[in-house]
């Protein structure tokens, strides 16, 4: 029998440095590991002696790619532990930021990441050559989101504008209008994505676990709510440590989570088997066309509940968009009083829910910081999937087994910048 | 030429006659303060305001302007960018016409600036006189809390009207076409004489020196050590420069396409208190020293310009003062301290 | 305000288009550069002049001209590389077209050297200026008096056109003295910074004119050199560098206090430049 | 011959890569100017034949030391981009911090296999040719360099405050606004992005050359700051450099 050998070192198209290691012997596996190998940047020291106006500008720090659903998690938590509640305008505003970074993060992720495996090439760019159309739109749909991001929150990464308890400065309701437009057209590219994605073989793998995602009674959350599992229903955000349960393990620099299982999964598919009803009707029309059907365990269809997250986010921050527009945009003056306490946020991520939790002295300034990322909650499905897809498909070749693994990865579109960089210190 | 009488509901309705003519550039509230800005209705005019926080410069030295294109595909093609938006300018203060007036100047001697004179022509300037000054203004020492020329129309607020002093031609017409009037009174007149007195007296700043005793007052302090005391506090940060309405020192560069085959040279505001303005590309730095940039923006301000084109280089606005981090920036101190120790 | 602008005018900051018809290595890190109009026409300058040479897509430099009027139907510009511009410039070959602006400046005065003596002080590349003015009047010998050319570089591998040293150095109307600051085994002749050469020449003060250029350390020793020959002030002549971005008294990078290199400039005499506390 | 470009990540959030890709039509144009061989966040390929490296992130790690270090080794122009790479950026913060001790109190005895050395720039370990600088890079300058580098002339980076940006944006002085900002000596090219979207500038871009620190000290200080919270503003972007220490 043959002897196997999986190797990858730093996997590419994915977020931070992760190592895959499979070494199996005659049909038997040896070793089976995703580790994760980003360099430690203790965030938690970077963040205790700050003030909290110093914290929001420094957490979304963590990742490049989600810093919108960071600042917004951070913010939210400097809320919290001030009791202080944001105005209406403010949380229209962040949500139709928020439906920007959402849109912008899923389509970089099945466009640019997941989709040349699909189509069998290397990265994006051959497909200039091979699918301009395809690449084009790509790049159409994530200019949109990024404009979107740009009007409300002044830069697409690392937003600038959102404070605690208000934006630093308001959108032009021209510049809403003209970007709302967009967004409608937008649909087109939407609906011809869908159409790319029913030619795509997406593989067939499925592993029962459990899902968790924020749940809000209004609307399909992502920046309210509380904790939901598929499996025990919900509980209050204040409890997120009882969901979360963190613990190290030896060859990685992130934590690991459990919850109900020795596994759980957050993420796009994780909210789609959550909350799949509040879906826009169009969302869910996509959904049912792509056979997206809740509870979903095949987390290679990760990427087909982003691409219907991303037909939502569209809808929905055209939804808001007029709501802003009937209300009509007026400054704030928003002082903030800042009391010692502890406060969380939580908010989806695109790769899945996010919990800031902070303690502040009577001054504002932060004492201790407990950041639980998505990623950090994904890598024990990750592994737990590796363990179950492998003997599966150990008698094919080695470069697919090596490509099903990577895919995998990929597929739950890992940040694995941020986790390593959220090590919990308990300072003495 | 004569002066009319505007009411001040009509100088709304001139306002909106105005708007539909084309770009319209008004003094509009921005956090607090006073900006020049496209405006879209006259309600968002303000005129009462005491000072902008950059002058109008921009609409004739614009903060970056591309002035030539090029092509480098084959044959190597390049052309002129000289065209310019037609454009009413309401709300300059008086110290602000002048410095358009010295601009003119400097823009004209030798060599006239294409790029200046398309967008000097296709102006149209509005004064309003400057009845609420800066607290860091000082125009009444220096002459220019009032204006005699440099403007079509200057309006002057005495109460339920504005009195409007016709400056040119286009100013007229323009008048005659677009909104009602009456002809001004003697009686008229005297409320904003009046007016304009009462504001003078408003000034909290004034020169030390009378303007025609600068030069030689820096002249004679050339080497004062003030310089060097000064410049340990300067930033170099230009600040100075950027808001002053008479700064008019310029780059040049260039920005081509990614496909290298076309590209545009453009100029964009410089200033004399930054590291690199007087730098070659030897390496050699003709004002190597923060006191001698410092020094250098008196001299220009104070000297140089007075010499060279005949008009004061300073007007008094205050805005140095005001956007000073360091505190270093202002002529009245400075003058005084230079007076002081000579 | 009305101010008609012509046509002239309107092409304040357009480049005439010029061919590059020959490139000849000066040393190491200069080169001659010879240009003619695409148009035709003439460069029209002054000896002392500077020209504004576009590269497009790279920049604007101003570059003294080297060649002298006398010279039609082309130019010669001699450029050491040193910037972005002058480094693209380093690289055209034959061929090649540039954007031409100028020339600008007051250049040297020719007329009231009509019969004087004249003295070139050459400084290293201050011969690039320099030599536009010494060719010009060697091609109108015969308007001027006494010549005396002195010309210094830093080493022997430094020493810029060549050719024409030595045809000056050959001329029996022509004093023609040289020196490097340091030798080498190919160098036979003196060494030492350019003054060391002023002891070996008497001047008539009443009637010589002097030409210093160099780079900037140099004029104060020279123009003392000068002054102890007894030289008025209006009769030392000099050429300044500045960084000049317009060329055509705008853009404010080149004063030298209230003077503009562009335009009073570059060359001033040193009766000029005394008032001037910020130009040696 | 269009020039090979790699990208590498160090100890960052990855999200100066993320703005290389975040461009749209010019994106397309940087690929048919150059050849990118080498981009783990968006490719599979990997080759280490490349002339131009663009380096993402902070040296935090000995790893990333001998990894910098071949890189420089082939490639022929380095160029760091962000603030990580060119100044630190803000993992510098961790360096106020004493290493080991931290280390300890997470991973207890297993301290010893975590490899972590005071973030540094790309610059304090090899030299570097260019710099794309801001938190995250400017975008418009990256499309400069890259530019100046296919047209082999060095890219023309401000080297004065982002007082003049902000100067000419028109923006209300924030000092004047009752905040205090960073943005008299910090390097301009961002257009004083953050202030003119009512914010203030926390010097992402590093400083000029000749930063008169001192003064700006001087200023916050006056402005109400205490000389701790005056450092602690230096330090959320540009704690490797001097003036933080």
């Amino acid at each position: 029998m043959k002897e196997i050998h999986v190797n990858i070192h730093h996997v590419t198209r994915v977020e931070g440095h992760g190592n895959i290691v499979l070494n199996a012997k005659n049909g038997t596996i040896e070793e089976l590991r995703w580790e994760v190998v980003e360099s430690p940047r203790l965030f938690e020291a970077m963040l205790r002696g700050r003030k909290y106006d110093d914290v929001i500008i420094i957490a979304p720090r963590i990742c490049g790619i989600c810093s919108i659903a960071h600042s917004t998690c951070s913010i939210q938590a400097c809320e919290s532990a001030f009791g202080l509640v944001p105005s209406e305008q403010t949380l229209l505003l962040r949500k139709i930021l928020y439906d920007a970074e959402t849109l912008q993060s899923h389509v970089l992720h099945y466009y640019f990441l997941a989709a040349p495996d699909l189509l069998g090439v290397g990265s994006v760019f051959p497909l200039v050559e091979t699918h301009k159309d395809v690449v084009l739109m790509a790049l159409r749909l994530k200019k949109l989101a990024n404009d979107l991001a740009d009007i409300i929150g002044g830069r697409k990464t690392h937003p600038i504008q959102p404070m605690v308890g208000r934006f630093a400065k308001l959108p032009k309701a021209d510049d809403l209008r003209a970007i709302q437009k967009r967004l409608k057209d937008a649909m087109n590219d939407h609906m011809a994505t869908v159409e790319l994605f029913k030619t795509l073989s997406i593989p067939q793998f499925e592993r029962e676990t459990e899902f968790i995602a924020l749940k809000d009674p209004t609307e399909y959350a992502f920046i309210s709510g509380d904790i939901s599992s598929t499996d025990t229903g919900t509980t209050p955000v204040a409890n997120y440590l009882e969901i979360t349960n963190e613990f190290c393990v030896p060859h990685s620099t992130a934590k690991y989570s459990k919850h109900n299982r020795d596994s759980y999964a957050v993420g796009a598919l994780a909210r789609f088997n959550n909350n799949h009803g509040q879906l826009s009707t169009t969302a869910k029309k996509a959904a049912a066309e792509l056979g997206l059907k809740p509870v979903c365990h095949n987390p290679y269809m990760n990427n087909v509940a982003q691409l219907v997250e991303a037909i939502h986010v569209t809808e929905h921050a055209s939804d808001i968009i007029d709501q802003v527009l009937a209300r009509g945009l007026k400054e704030e003056d928003n002082t903030v009083k800042v009391k010692a306490g502890r406060g969380i946020g939580a908010v989806e991520a695109p790769r899945g829910i996010l919990f800031h939790d902070y303690t502040f002295d009577e001054q504002g300034i932060l004492t201790s910081a407990n950041c639980v990322i998505p990623t950090n909650q994904n890598h024990n499905s990750i592994q737990k999937d590796f363990e179950a897809l492998v003997p599966q498909i150990l008698d094919r070749p080695e470069d697919e087994i090596k490509l099903s693994l990577e895919m995998l990865v990929r597929a739950y579109d890992p940040c694995i910048s941020c986790s390593a960089h959220l090590l919990d210190i308990k300072f003495v | 030429m004569h002066s009319q009488v505007i009411a001040k509901q009509e100088l709304a309705a001139f306002v909106e006659n105005l708007l539909r003519q084309g770009e319209v550039v008004g003094v509009r509230r921005k956090d607090g303060k006073y900006v020049f800005d496209k405006i879209g209705s006259p309600g968002e005019l303000c005129l009462d305001y005491d000072v902008t926080v950059l002058s109008p410069k921009e609409y004739f030295l614009p903060q970056r302007e591309a002035f030539l294109k090029f092509e480098l595909a084959e044959a190597i093609k390049a052309e002129p960018i000289t065209q310019a938006q037609r454009r009413i300018i309401l709300g300059v203060h008086p110290y602000d016409i002048k410095a358009i007036q010295l601009m003119d100047a400097v823009f004209s001697k030798d060599n006239p600036d294409p790029n200046y004179f398309r967008k000097r022509e296709a102006a149209t300037i509005i004064g309003v006189d400057c009845l609420n000054p800066s607290p860091h203004a000082f125009c009444a020492s220096v002459g220019t809390a009032t204006a005699e020329s440099g403007f079509d129309l200057l309006l002057t607020d005495i109460g339920a009207e504005y009195v409007v002093a016709i400056g040119s031609a286009k100013g007229e017409e323009l008048l005659q076409k677009h909104a009602k009037t009456r002809d001004a009174s003697d009686g008229d007149l005297s409320k904003g004489k009046t007016a304009r007195d009462e504001a003078a007296r408003k000034y909290q700043l004034s020169a030390p020196v009378s303007l025609d005793q600068i030069p030689r007052l820096l002249e004679e302090n050339y080497d004062h050590p003030l310089w060097e005391e000064l410049a340990q506090k300067c930033l170099s940060c230009g600040s100075c420069t950027m808001v002053c309405p008479t700064c008019v020192c310029f780059d040049v560069q260039e920005d081509v396409a990614l496909t290298l085959t076309t590209g545009e040279r453009y100029r964009q505001w410089d200033s004399c208190l930054l590291e690199d303005f007087a730098k070659v590309a030897t390496g050699e730095n003709f004002r190597q020293h923060r006191s001698t940039r410092l020094r250098h923006r008196y001299f220009r301000k104070g000297k140089y310009m007075m010499e060279r084109f005949g008009i004061q280089g300073c007007v008094g606005c205050g805005r140095c003062i005001t956007a000073c981090l360091a505190e270093i920036a202002s002529p009245v101190d400075t003058y005084s301290r230079l007076k002081g120790g000579s | 305000m009305t101010m008609a602008v012509s046509t002239k005018e309107e092409a304040l900051y357009l480049p005439r288009l010029a061919e590059l018809i020959k490139v000849e290595q000066l040393t190491e890190r200069e080169k001659l550069f010879e240009f003619a109009f695409k148009d035709g026409g003439e460069l029209g300058h002054q000896p002392g002049q500077f020209v504004e040479v576009s590269l497009f897509g790279i920049g604007e430099a101003p570059i003294s001209i080297s060649s002298s009027p006398t010279k039609k139907g082309s130019f010669e510009l001699a450029v050491r590389r040193i910037g972005n511009v002058t480094t693209a410039l380093h690289q055209l070959v034959k061929g090649a077209a540039v954007g031409i602006r100028g020339p600008f400046g007051r250049g040297f005065p020719i007329e009231p050297l009509k019969g004087k003596d004249l003295l070139f002080v050459c400084g290293g590349i201050g011969l690039f200026p320099l030599r536009s003015l010494i060719n010009y009047v060697l091609d109108n010998r015969n308007s001027f008096n006494k010549i005396i050319i002195l010309f210094g570089a830093r080493n022997p591998k430094e020493r810029v056109f060549v050719d024409d040293l030595a045809r000056w150095a050959a001329r029996e109307d022509v004093q023609f003295m040289e020196t490097v600051d340091v030798g080498d085994e190919t160098w036979a002749g003196h060494v030492g910074v350019i003054t060391t050469l002023f002891p070996d020449f008497e001047i008539d003060p009443g009637k010589t004119m002097a030409f210093i250029v160099g780079p900037p350390v140099m004029y104060r020793f020279a123009i003392a050199e000068a002054k102890k020959k007894q030289l008025p002030d209006e009769q030392i002549i000099i050429s300044l560098e500045r960084k000049m971005k317009c060329g055509v008294g705008k853009c404010g990078h080149c004063q030298i206090n209230g003077a503009y290199a562009c335009q009073d400039g570059p060359v001033f005499t040193y009766a000029e430049v005394k008032n001037l506390r910020e130009a040696l | 011959m269009k020039p090979k470009v790699a990208f590498f990540d160090f100890t960052g959030c990855e999200g100066c890569q993320l703005e290389a890709i975040n461009f749209e039509q010019e994106l397309l144009d940087i690929i048919s100017a150059v050849d990118i061989v080498n981009f783990r966040e968006a490719m599979t390929e990997r080759s280490d034949d490349y002339d131009i490296a663009f380096i993402d992130g902070a040296i935090s790690t000995e790893r990333d030391i001998a990894r910098i270090k071949e890189i420089r080794g082939r490639a022929k122009i380095l160029v760091p981009i962000g603030a990580c790479a060119c100044i630190g950026g803000i993992n510098c913060l961790k360096n106020f911090y004493s290493m080991d001790e931290a280390l300890k109190i997470v991973y207890g005895d297993d301290a010893k296999y975590y490899d972590t050395i005071p973030a540094r720039p790309i610059d304090a370990v090899v030299p570097v040719e260019h710099y794309v600088r801001g938190c995250p890079m400017t975008q418009s300058e990256f499309l400069k360099v890259v530019k100046a580098l296919l047209q082999g002339k060095r890219p023309d980076i401000p080297n004065y405050p982002v007082c003049v940006e902000c100067k000419m944006a028109g923006n209300v002085c924030v000092f004047e606004k009752g905040e205090t900002c960073l943005g008299p000596v910090t390097r301009a090219g961002c257009g004083a992005l953050c202030v003119s979207n009512g914010r203030i500038c926390w010097g992402c871009r590093g400083l000029v050359d000749n930063p008169n620190a001192d003064s700006e000290k001087e200023i916050l200080k006056k402005h109400g700051l205490s000389v701790e919270q005056v450092l602690s503003r230096f330090r959320m972007f540009d704690g490797y450099s001097e003036v933080a220490k």
